[in-house]
Order: structure tokens, then C-alpha cells, then sequence
């Protein structure tokens, strides 16, 4: 029997597989076709301090091996999904889940990272400073090593859970930007979230999201989160979740040989609901013809 | 929601564009009318959701309109072909409100959900009456489907080539109905909702990520708050609706 | 009868399809199979002051919807591509090429472009500072508007003929940098290269590419290319040649909508070598379609 | 080199992993035996290379181990279905050198495009000695196809399971021949080389970008510069190797 498990920030996962942020909700629309207590944990939809309504639609644009996603962080606001979606959420998922949490501000984060600290459902924070399709004035706080450690720091004050600072890869040097997370106490890095990326209809000759611009993921991306991976595995000590474009356990294995801890499946949940349990299920076979006994030992295996 | 696959049992065309399509596969997670299904298509990256225009416990039947790459990979399968689909989407409508002179307002691809409704309604012995709107002669499809089923059947064209001139909206005027459903192009619902006298269920389309509720790429704004047209829709009741 | 010309820096090109460097060699290969003067141009394998052997093999990996390379700029040198390549070259391609123009310094890049000013087959010089297969001892010229803008300065110092910088995505900020371009003199702007991405091979748990990290290419980066392109597009005045997993006509016309003047095709020529001549037969169905008469008109059509 | 479509005309196992393939097309781009053609596959972007194995004007033959994806979805292909291939890669053998008594060393999948250079050279009234190696007696294929063109065939098994017991080389000494081909792993090709005691023509393998010359993806040092494995090769000189 090959042993799947992984240990990310002290807590034991049955298996690496987590669905990421924004493509799971709240878990209730999967619950409905598999026991989702089969996978190592998932990452919630994100969270602001406030209620946001989100982007205007079209919100989704079809390519080659992905799609784009103008969503822009529609979610209740932090205190409707303690007050209501983790209660809800206890009924059909009784592990401890990742809470994925944006901001807008340095406080913002503080504010929503400090309610949830005290959630006990909540294992790991993991904290977007990347979301490319919010417009808040600027560059988001992951194109920069000083904001995002700024982030880090604000958070890490409120909060004696494990934090993951979810970075973009829409940048020149993911490396420093890491680095100054890891520097600035972050518990973890997750990497990457979407490309920036654009489609245009040919019809009407305008971009087909009503925002113009969205994130890109996909399997389309794999190649370009595999490399962040194993760069960022090169530079820092604290653990890393990859994801980008997973769609099988092949597809997890590499990524966990490129060096991360755990693995986030993400657009895959939405054309083939059933993507993680699949790979939970394929991920033994796959380690047995490979000859892995131990998932944990090829955690950075290719370097 | 169930993931099946489902064989490709039949195939025709109803005109130059728009197929309709037999697949045989299980149904039981299809609860009401006006549901759809999200087809995985070779080769695309994203499933493509089409109404269910009529279902039994053997199969359903789509109609669907080539309208690019998708659809067209669509009009390319053969009987025998599978097609993996997930099923039972959305809420559909609910038959409770209709009265007993429900009034069924269908245009271009939006026709075919009306279809199953139209059927239940007259199993439950209403006297629905249903007005079929078009761009031109050549582009109807169903006239005949629907007087089978004994419904009251009126057809509009915009250029006035068959039926009555004009939009639906036009034969609306006079007509003595106790609600209104009704499915196509979004000008169109805008219309009848302004011209309907009565409550009644609109059903929407949006682009979809994933169709059953999990990206919040659907999401329209309604007097009762965010809905997903996926989950919450695609059938939005006259009283919530933001134009 | 639609029209499918544009014109580049002053000269007509019967239509905007041009092979991308790399990916045509010095098109001896695709005139075996077609003529290749119907290119509106192509541009030629990026050529170095000094001859490169490249960098060890495997170079090439597979990808979903594309591929990488690790190639490492390959090539006999400028000299011998002025001796030997293009002497060949005027017997099978009788139009102005694009030379593309690679090098590890600002004298580098100005001694290349010096001697392919005086090439009259020679129609525009395409000066790449993004390749980041070649490791410099440093980031790609490409990654700063400084450094960019400084070979810019150098080259223009040294030719007359138009310079069109050809940059690398793999930057937070590219409108700064095709600005800081367009400031120092460019004349045009070539988007964009590849994205640097990995693969690992399961079996041996290493990566696939000698060099570990590659290009990436091909449909998959289309959606980020087209962004790139549009924001570009906003920012300067020059026109930009828009390339980035182009494969068919319908791309084309997206790039152009986006703002391309011209688009390039790369990785597709390297495994349906007939695309090209393909792309430009369908082009005048597919302006029929979609209701252009002028191809030009709709440069930039979807702003 | 052409562009073609070839249908699928038969296939059978010749091990559990490797299959011989019959492919019908325009053969005509092919002009020596040890070419290649290169095959698109569905859902996978680069071609894959495969030997010629054998060809006349009506079609050709491959063989193939499934090692991976691509050569898992050509085991899948049946008959009638169409396979896009490029023909008449590579530089091919030349029989010119062969002298009276031709030595072939082929090593696993390296056995294929033996086949072709070996019927040549029979019908040249040539001699030829073929060494066929693999690890195992379940891995042999094509003794008896080789046998029936007439050749002196040797196999040799890594484990001793059939034939000799050892490597290629293990077969070579003591042989008399007036030169050597030879296709097969790299360190088969490089014991080989040092093993023998004549002129030769090595195959070899690289990953591939176009296969046909353009992009510069497979080239290797050779004592007289650069060349490219896919167009410059696949095959090499024995005086102008670099290990
Ligand atoms: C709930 C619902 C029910 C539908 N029922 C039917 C039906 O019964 N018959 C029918 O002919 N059509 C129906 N449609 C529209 C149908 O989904 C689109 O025509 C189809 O997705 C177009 O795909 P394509 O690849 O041919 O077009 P493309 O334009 O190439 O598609 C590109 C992307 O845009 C999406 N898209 C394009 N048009 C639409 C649209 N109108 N609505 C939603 N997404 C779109 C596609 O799904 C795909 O992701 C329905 C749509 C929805 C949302
Ligand atoms: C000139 C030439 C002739 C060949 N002739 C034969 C033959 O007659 N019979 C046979 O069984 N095999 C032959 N091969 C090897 C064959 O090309 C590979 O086994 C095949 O490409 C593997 O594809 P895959 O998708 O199954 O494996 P994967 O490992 O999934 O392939 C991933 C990528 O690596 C490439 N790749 C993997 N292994 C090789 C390899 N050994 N050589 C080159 N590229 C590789 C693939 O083409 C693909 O691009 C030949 C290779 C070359 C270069
Ligand atoms: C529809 C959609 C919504 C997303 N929303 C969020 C979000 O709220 N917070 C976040 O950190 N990432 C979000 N992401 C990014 C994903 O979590 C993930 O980082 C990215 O999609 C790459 O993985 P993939 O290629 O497997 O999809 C979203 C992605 C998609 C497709
Ligand atoms: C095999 C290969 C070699 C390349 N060599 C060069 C080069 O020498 N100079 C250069 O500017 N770009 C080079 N490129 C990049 C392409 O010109 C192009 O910018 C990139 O591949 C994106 O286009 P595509 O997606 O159509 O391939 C190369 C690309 C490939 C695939
Ligand atoms: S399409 Fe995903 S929530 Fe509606
Ligand atoms: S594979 Fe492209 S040159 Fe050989």
C-alpha cells in the first residue's frame, strides 16, 4: 500500500489534492455528487471584508486548453460566511479547510484574517495579494516584494494560523516576491494564481468579458506554474502549494517533484466536477507504476 | 446534478442551422422543465449548456443552433456517438403558478425549453397558448410539434414571411392569459416582460464556467439579491428581475 | 474582392502573415513544400554577433496546446548569415525579410544590426532582448525599460532601416517597457516571445529540457499574447507585430482586432508546416464572413 | 519531404507493447531506407517520429512501442481511421559502402527500419549478418520476417531467455563483415561503435520540435559541425560521431 498522505503546516492531509479558491464555492454544489471529506482539504471562495457583487457579465471566456474569469471576487463579505457559509459548510465537510481571503487595503486583509482566525474550522489562511481582475487603483500587492510583505506582516499579527501567501504570476521576478514573503514570516506560498489574459469576439469585435481583461487558467498554464514552482522551491524553506493547470495525478506528481507540499486543482473542477475524487482515486496506481512509495519523499524530487 | 454519458440516438435538421438531437442516457436527475444540460464537446475546453426540450425516463431531446465552433462539433456527431453530459442544471420552471390559460412566449433557439413545459402543462389539462416568434419562414421550427400537443399555437416573423409581421409582442396584444413563461434573446424578454400583464417566469442565458453553481460566472444582479443563472436561474420570476 | 494588405514601416506586405523567427529557420525547409513568397514576409532564425551552438539537448518538450524549446539561439554567427544565408535565401524568396537579431550585449546587438543594415534583402531588423533561454549572467535586456531602451539607442544609432524590438511577457509592467521603447526610437514592437515554463519527466524525475527551464509556446499562451497586445496597443504610437499561438485566420484577425499592424506564426509552423500558406488562403473567406473588406481597417478594432 | 493523409490498413501485436502498424498513402517522398515519417496524433500537439519500417508505392509499415501517450493513442488507431503524416524525413542509410557482407545491429524499437535496409541490400545480392538484441525472449519481434529475406540473423537476450545470453556486442565478435549499420538505445549505439571493426552508419534519437529541419531542436555535435538529428540525420557516420 503506497501512503498518499503529506503534512502541510503540521496538519496531516489524507492526500495532497485541494480544490482552489474560486472554483469549489463553498463546497455544497460537489458535496451533492461525492463525499467531499475524501479530499486533503479545499480552499473557499474568496473573501473580502466587504460584500461584493463582482464584475459585471460576461465574466467567462472560452480558450485553447483554459478559460478566462472576470469573476471579481463575488463573495457574501467575511462576516456572512462565518455567520452562514462555515456553518453550512460543518455539515458536509468535517475537516479543517483553507480560508483564501483578498483585500484592497493592508487593513482590509488584517480585518477579514482576524475574524477568521478565531473560526476553529478554519486550518490555514491563505491569502490572495494577486487577483488581477479587481481594479484598485494600482498594481495588486503581489507585483511588488515590499507590499506583499507588508501584507504578510499586517496578517500575521492577527493570526496564529498557518498563512499562505497567494502570489501572481503575472510578474518579472516571482522568486523575490517570495522570498520577501517567507522573510516577512509567511507560513507557506501558494503558487499561481491565474495569467492575465484576454480574448476578443470576432462577431461583435469587442473583448468578450465585459471587463475586457481576466485570469487565465487551465491546463493551457501548467508549464509556466511548474517552472514558478520549482524556481520559488529553489529560493525559499517554507512549503509551498502548487497549482496552475492540474487536471490528473500525473499531473500532481510533477508539480510535487517541481517542489510543492500540496496541490490546488482549480478550472478542472468546473468541466469535470468530478476531476478530484478521479485523481484521489488514480493517484495510488500512478505512485505504484512509478515506483513512489511515499508521496511526501518527492516533494522537490527534480532538483 | 449527475455526470452521465449519454449515445447519440438520433439527429435532424429543423432548418439550414438549427439540429434537433435524440440522446438516449439516464435521465433522473432532469426534475422540471426548462433545466438544461452542459455538454463536453471535443477538443473545448468548457462544456456548452442547452435546454432540454423534452425528456423520458429513455432520453431527452435538444435542439440547438450552429452558432460557432461548439455547436458545430455538435451538429457533427452521429448516431452512435457518446456525449458526456452533466444534468438536472438549473431550476427550470414550476407549473404551480401558470392558471389555467398559461401563455408560452418562445423566440429563435429559446423555443425548445417551452416545448417539455407546453407538454406538462397540457398533461395537467391547462389550455396553454403559445406564440413561436422568428426572423423569417425559414427559420421556424416546432409549429407542428406544438399543435400535436393541442396547444393554442401563434407564429410571428419579423419580416412578416409566415404568420403574423412583427415580434412577439405583437400577438400578445389581446390575448386572455393567466401567466407567462417564456425563454430567448434577451431584447425579447425585455419586451414581454413590459408587455405581460400577468406574473410570469423568464428564462435567462449567460456564459457559463461551469453551469451548476461552483465559479459564480453567471451571476446577475435580482431585487432578492446575487443569482447564479446556472443554479438559481436559468428561469428568473417576473418580480425579481433587474433590467 | 477583400483586401488583405498592410503596410509595415512604409513597405506594403501582401498580407500581415509572417513565420516567426525560430520556427522558419532560413525557410529553405518550407520552400520545399510551398512558395514561400506568398509571406507577406517571414523573419529569420535570431542571429548573433558570434556563432552559438545553443545549449544542449533535449530542447524540446511537449505541452498541452503547446511546447517548449531550449534552443539557446543556435546559429552560424551574422557573418556567415550575411555570407551564406541570405545569399541563399534571394534564390527561393525574392521580397524584403525581417532579421532578427539576438545578443548578450548593447555592442553585441549594434555590431549585428550594423552589418544587416547594409543587407539589401534586408527589410526590417527585429531586435530581440527577450530570449530567456540564454542565461547572461542576469535578467533579458527585455525585463527593463532601461536596459531595453538602451539597445534601442545603440541600434538605431547604427541603421537606418526600421527597428521593431521584439519583447519578452515575462514582465509585471510590459507597457513600460514597450513605451521606454517606443521613447529611445523604436519604430515598431514584436509581441511577444515565449513565457518561460518546465516540464519533468516522471519516469526519470529530472526535468525534460537539458537546460531545465524553456520557451513555451504555441496556442496555449494566445489568450496572454492578445492581452499583451491590446495593452500595448493603448500605450504607443508604433505599430506592433502580434504573435503568440497563432494558428489560424480567426486568430489573426483576433491579433489584429487587438491591435496588431502584423501577426507572426511560430510553433504551428513547426508541426502543420503548410499553415502559413493555409492561413493566408482562408483569410479572405473569413474577412467575407465577418464583413471586412479592408484588413486594415480593423487593426485595433476592439478598442 | 510531403504532408499526407494515410489510412490505418491493419494492425497486430508483435509484443504485448509493440505494435506493427500498415499504413496506406503516398509513399513517394521516401527515398532511403532508415527515414522517418512524423505522425500528428489527436489531443497532442507535436508530431511523433517513427521509423519507416518497410514501404512500397501502396503504403508503409511502422513499428512501435507504447512508451507514453502518443504512442498509447497510435495503439488505439484501427483500421480506416486517417493518420496525418509527414513523409520522407531524415537522411536515411546509404547502401553504397555496404561491401559484400553488411553487418545490422539493431537493439529493441532500433530493429524497425533494419527491416528495409536489409531487403535492400538482400536485393542487391548483397549478404547481410543481422544482430537483433532485447532484454527478454517476450520482446522479440520480427526474427522470422528477417529470416524470410533471406539474411543470417543472430538474437541476442539481456537475460539469456533466447538466443545468445548478453548485448549486440556480445554477438559481434568473431563475425566477418565489411561494415556496419546499426540502430538502436544510445549506449547500444556507443558500444557498438567501439566494438567495431569497420566504417558504419549509426541511427539516433532526439526529441523533436518540427522534425524536418527548422527549428534546431535536435541537433548534436559532429566532428564537422552542427547537424540536425531530424533532417542532417537521423543517421551519422561512424567518423563523425562526438559522444
Ligand atoms: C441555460 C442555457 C440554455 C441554452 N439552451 C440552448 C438551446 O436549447 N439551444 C441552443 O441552440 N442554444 C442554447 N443555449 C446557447 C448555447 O449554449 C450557445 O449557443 C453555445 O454555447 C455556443 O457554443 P459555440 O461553441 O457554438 O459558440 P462560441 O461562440 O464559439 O462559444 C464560445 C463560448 O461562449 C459560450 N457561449 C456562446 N454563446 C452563448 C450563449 N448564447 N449562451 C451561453 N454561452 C454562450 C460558449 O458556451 C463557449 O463557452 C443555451 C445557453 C444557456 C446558458
Ligand atoms: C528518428 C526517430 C525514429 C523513431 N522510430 C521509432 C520507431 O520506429 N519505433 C518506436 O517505437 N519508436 C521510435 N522512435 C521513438 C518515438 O518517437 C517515441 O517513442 C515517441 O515519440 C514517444 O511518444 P509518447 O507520446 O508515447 O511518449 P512521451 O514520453 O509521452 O512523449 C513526450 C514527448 O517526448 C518525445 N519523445 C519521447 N521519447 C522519445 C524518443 N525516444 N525519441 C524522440 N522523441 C521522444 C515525444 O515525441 C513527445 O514529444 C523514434 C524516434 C526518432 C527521433
Ligand atoms: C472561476 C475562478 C475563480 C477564481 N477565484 C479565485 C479567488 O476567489 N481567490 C483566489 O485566490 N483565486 C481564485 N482563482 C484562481 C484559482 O484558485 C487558481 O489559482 C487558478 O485558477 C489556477 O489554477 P487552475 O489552472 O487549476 O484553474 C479563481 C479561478 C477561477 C477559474
Ligand atoms: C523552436 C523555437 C525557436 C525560437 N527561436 C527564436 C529566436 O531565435 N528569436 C526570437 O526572437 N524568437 C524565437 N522564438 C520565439 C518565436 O519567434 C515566437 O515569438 C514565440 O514562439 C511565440 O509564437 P508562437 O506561439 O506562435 O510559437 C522561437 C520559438 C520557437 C518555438
Ligand atoms: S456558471 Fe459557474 S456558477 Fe454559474
Ligand atoms: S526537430 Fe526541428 S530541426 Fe530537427
Amino acid at each position: 500500500m503506497v501512503d498518499t498522505k503529506v503534512v502541510l503546516s503540521g496538519t496531516e492531509l489524507a492526500n495532497p489534492i485541494i480544490p482552489a479558491s474560486g472554483t469549489f464555492g463553498f463546497g455544497y454544489e460537489f458535496a451533492e455528487i461525492y463525499d467531499i471529506n475524501i479530499l486533503g482539504t479545499f480552499s473557499t471562495k474568496g473573501t473580502t471584508k466587504e460584500p461584493r457583487f463582482g464584475n459585471p457579465t460576461p465574466r467567462i471566456a472560452e480558450c485553447e486548453a483554459g478559460m478566462l474569469n472576470s469573476v471579481g471576487l463575488q463573495n457574501p463579505g467575511v462576516d456572512k460566511v462565518i455567520s452562514e457559509e462555515l456553518p453550512k459548510l460543518s455539515k458536509c465537510f468535517h475537516k479543517k479547510v483553507m480560508a483564501n481571503v483578498s483585500g484592497f487595503s493592508v487593513e482590509d486583509y488584517a480585518y477579514s484574517c482576524e475574524k477568521l482566525d478565531k473560526e476553529p474550522q478554519v486550518g490555514w489562511l491563505e491569502v490572495n495579494v494577486s487577483c488581477p481582475n479587481v481594479h484598485n487603483g494600482g498594481m495588486s500587492f503581489g507585483t511588488s516584494p515590499q507590499s506583499a510583505a507588508e501584507v504578510v506582516r499586517a496578517v500575521k499579527q492577527v493570526t496564529k494560523k498557518p498563512v499562505f501567501m497567494k502570489l501572481t504570476p503575472n510578474v518579472t521576478d516571482i522568486v523575490s516576491i517570495a522570498k520577501a514573503c517567507e522573510d516577512a514570516g509567511a507560513d507557506g506560498i501558494s503558487l499561481i494564481n491565474t495569467l492575465l489574459g484576454m480574448r476578443i469576439d470576432l462577431k461583435t469585435k469587442r473583448p468578450v468579458l465585459a471587463n475586457k481583461m481576466g485570469g487565465f487558467s487551465g491546463p493551457a498554464v501548467f508549464p509556466v506554474a511548474l517552472r514558478m514552482v520549482y524556481q520559488v522551491y529553489e529560493a525559499v524553506k517554507i512549503p509551498i502549494i502548487g497549482m496552475g493547470g492540474v487536471m490528473s495525478a500525473e499531473n500532481v506528481i510533477e508539480m510535487m517533484l517541481a517542489g510543492a507540499t500540496a496541490v490546488q486543482v482549480g478550472a478542472a473542477n468546473l468541466v469535470e466536477p468530478l476531476t478530484c475524487k478521479q485523481i484521489i482515486e488514480a493517484l495510488p496506481g500512478e505512485m505504484e507504476r512509478l515506483g513512489i512509495e511515499k508521496l511526501s519523499d518527492i516533494i522537490g524530487g527534480a532538483h | 446534478m449527475k455526470q452521465e454519458i449519454f449515445e447519440v440516438a438520433g439527429k435532424r435538421n429543423l432548418t439550414d442551422t438549427v439540429f434537433e438531437m435524440l440522446l438516449y442516457g439516464d435521465t433522473s436527475a432532469i426534475t422540471a422543465p426548462g433545466q438544461f444540460i452542459n455538454i463536453k464537446l471535443n477538443n473545448f475546453f468548457l462544456r456548452r449548456p442547452i435546454s432540454v426540450c423534452d425528456c423520458d425516463e429513455n432520453g431527452l431531446t435538444i435542439i440547438y443552433k450552429v452558432v460557432g465552433g461548439g455547436t458545430a462539433a455538435l451538429a457533427n456527431m452521429v448516431p452512435g456517438d457518446e456525449a458526456d453530459c452533466l444534468t438536472g442544471l438549473g431550476n427550470g420552471y414550476t407549473l404551480e403558478e401558470s392558471g389555467a390559460r398559461p401563455l408560452l412566449v418562445g423566440g429563435g433557439v429559446g423555443v425548445p425549453p417551452l416545448f417539455g413545459l407546453c407538454k406538462q402543462l397540457v398533461a395537467q389539462g391547462k389550455q396553454p397558448t403559445v406564440i413561436l416568434g422568428f426572423n423569417t419562414k425559414a427559420e421556424i421550427f416546432y409549429e407542428n410539434e406544438f399543435r400535436a400537443l393541442g396547444a393554442k399555437i401563434l407564429v410571428t416573423t419579423a419580416d412578416g414571411s409566415y404568420g403574423m409581421k412583427g415580434f412577439v409582442t405583437n400577438a400578445m396584444g389581446g390575448l386572455d392569459y393567466t401567466y407567462c413563461y417564456t425563454c430567448g434573446p434577451e431584447p425579447m424578454l425585455k419586451a414581454v416582460y413590459s408587455a405581460a400583464e400577468t406574473g410570469g417566469q423568464f428564462s435567462f442565458e449567460e456564459r457559463m464556467g461551469c453551469g451548476f453553481g461552483a465559479c459564480m460566472g453567471c451571476s446577475c444582479e435580482t431585487k432578492y439579491g446575487a443569482k447564479r443563472i446556472c443554479k438559481d436561474g436559468p428561469v428568473l420570476r417576473k418580480e425579481e428581475i433587474v433590467w
